[in-house]
């Protein structure tokens, strides 16, 4: 059972970064060619930082100023491609040098302690979350280190319908379906219509007469003819003047206007 | 007290427990063996499934290959039923009332009663709610089902027997087969509280 | 002889236990009581919880869900056959170290941390991998998109909630989670002011 007893050999997170590891960069071989490694010039000031092996609160900001100042130049002097904003920092922290070296008269705003704080400040900040992501990353890993069953059964919940229905809606039900389906007799009333013949008869007798454009509605019986006040029987005589209208239309021997959607139509014989 | 069940239990005994918990497939002794460096697990199992027999999963050997389980008197929790109330639809109380009126009484006279087809799941949502049955077949050509109502359609709508039901001279009386009714009833969606009936409330 | 651990669990104990081992997802003791007719589990979990404390298998709460896994110091057996976890970039394990112990965060307080602009990429990967979410937007102007961890990074990463975040109260109390604004107001013990800084942003 020596397996068991067997200190855990991979609890270790040292594979998981692919990020410059800093024993390597410590050669200074390494640190020049590792260039692409920083993650600009805030996590090279870190690295560097980190060589004074003091605690970030107590670093000394004029060393790590030359420090990254002398990075830049021998990098320069390599004739490596520097990205802009490493320069800009090289640049800010030349100021920040002679800003805290020189003596001052007046005192600016904001001072150059307060600005070298700033960047210590920074600086913490960035090692704290780097040294919390190292420690998050060596926990114990659901599914690295440890692990949820393999085979759960799963929990299923199936819905079973509850049917409501009660004796009132039943009966009703059966009564409707009872009315619904009792033979029911129709009967059909004769309406008074014009027929379709009757209404071509007269559309054709009148445009043979007239030659001007008439309105269809003038195709229409007079209401003071007799049984012709019967609005149904009207709107029957509508409908089959229409319907001869287009017909004859359809046979070339009357055209048709509308000057608008829903507006008055209008009829005149086609001569030949 | 039985042996192992309240004791620690060793480091082989949790190496086996987390590597059988862990294994997506049964795994025989010999495996698990392997798996733990070549030590002999047969008492770990041993001590294992006693552990667990009177828990709520069990270590279970099945064809030499050991994995953990649902305890058998509660395999009900992996397949809970959860209960939804839902209201007949129109169509089916049609047919129920057909059911109960006429039983035993086919789909084919169903559908002549109601004047419309019946949708097959009609049926079935009735027969799940338990109120209606299959009443074996009619003894004509086609040898159709016939369908009938439960002692539960009579518990459920509190009749003593299917002789409760009110007749077509009640149902008129009431106005309920009145075909106006029947159209306003429908347009009001339903319309229970539009009936306006002593005899029925 | 630890309370509950040798003797007989009782049926609700049982029933959770089950129920726990059988889920494919970790369940709220709200989901679980649901589960199990609205019964109060919490004292059931409590005595599994310490039942299980000794055993090759914990039962752990991860942000107010509750699961089975094996236990930590056996990693090393277990570990061997499992498909590795993906590898984040350190682009990416310092973006969600910082979501996790200053969410909500937003991706310009992300930025201003690092002191480089983050890849669209690394949010998403983390966000795919499920430990990430957006969590709303910051009332300011600009109303950037904030972000948070999820349940299934307090999972992966076996924490029970956001309290227990590696050294979190010791950064808290150095005032490392705050912003260099508020630090420096406070080293100053003056206002803030305007500073030229361009390694800021």
């Amino acid at each position: 059972m020596d397996r068991i007893a067997e200190p855990a050999l991979f609890t270790g997170d040292e594979a998981e970064w692919d990020g410059p590891a800093p024993a390597a960069a410590r050669e200074d071989a390494a640190l020049y060619l590792a260039l692409d490694g920083w993650e600009g010039p805030l996590d090279l000031l870190l690295d560097l930082a980190r060589r004074q092996k003091v605690d970030l609160r107590k670093i000394s900001i004029l060393a790590l100023v030359d420090q990254y100042l002398a990075y830049i130049e021998r990098a320069e002097a390599l004739r490596l491609e520097l990205a802009a904003d490493y320069l800009v920092m090289a640049a800010w922290l030349a100021y920040l040098k002679s800003a805290l070296l020189l003596p001052r008269e007046e005192q600016e705003e904001p001072s150059p302690e307060e600005l070298a704080m700033r960047l210590q400040l920074r600086l913490q900040r960035l090692a704290a979350m780097r040294d919390a992501a190292a420690r998050l990353m060596a926990r114990d890993r659901l599914g690295r280190d440890v692990f949820a069953r393999g085979a759960p059964e799963g929990l299923r919940i199936d819905r079973r319908n509850l049917w409501q229905c009660d004796w009132f809606e039943l009966v009703q039900a059966y009564g409707q379906v009872k009315a619904r389906t009792t033979p029911v007799v129709h009967m059909v009333r004769e309406r008074p219509v014009m027929t379709l013949d009757t209404a071509l008869a007269r559309v054709s007798a009148m445009l043979g007469v007239r030659l001007e454009w008439i309105e269809l509605c003038e195709f229409l019986p007079a209401t003071c003819d007799g049984d012709w006040a019967d609005p149904r029987l009207r709107r029957s005589a509508l409908a089959s003047s229409f319907v001869a209208a287009l017909e004859l239309a359809r046979l070339g021997k009357a055209e048709l206007a509308q000057d608008e959607v829903f507006g008055r139509l209008r009829l005149r014989a086609v001569r030949a | 007290m039985m042996l192992g069940s309240g004791s620690e239990p060793d480091d082989l005994v949790r190496a086996v427990e987390a590597t059988l918990f862990a294994t997506a497939e049964p795994m025989t002794a010999e495996a698990i063996s392997a798996h733990l460096g070549g030590a002999d697990v047969r008492s770990a199992l041993a001590e294992l499934a006693e552990h667990y027999r009177r828990r709520g999963i069990h270590l279970v050997e099945r064809g030499r290959r050991w994995h953990f389980e649902t305890a058998g008197d509660l395999a009900h929790l992996l397949r809970r039923e959860r209960e939804e109330v839902r209201r007949l639809s129109r169509a089916a109380t049609e047919v129920l009332a057909i059911v109960a009126y006429h039983e035993p009484v086919s789909r084919a006279e169903i559908e002549a009663i109601r004047g419309v087809q019946t949708a097959r799941g009609t049926l079935d949502v009735l027969m799940e709610a338990g109120w209606v049955r299959v009443a074996g077949r009619r003894e004509v050509p086609g040898r159709p089902v016939v369908y009938a109502t439960t002692p539960e359609f009579l518990e459920h709508f509190g009749l003593g027997s299917r002789r409760d039901l009110p007749g077509i001279d009640e149902l008129r009386a009431a106005g309920l087969l009145d075909p106006v009714e029947d159209a306003l009833a429908d347009a009001l969606g339903g319309g229970t509280t539009e009936v306006d009936d002593p005899s029925v409330g």
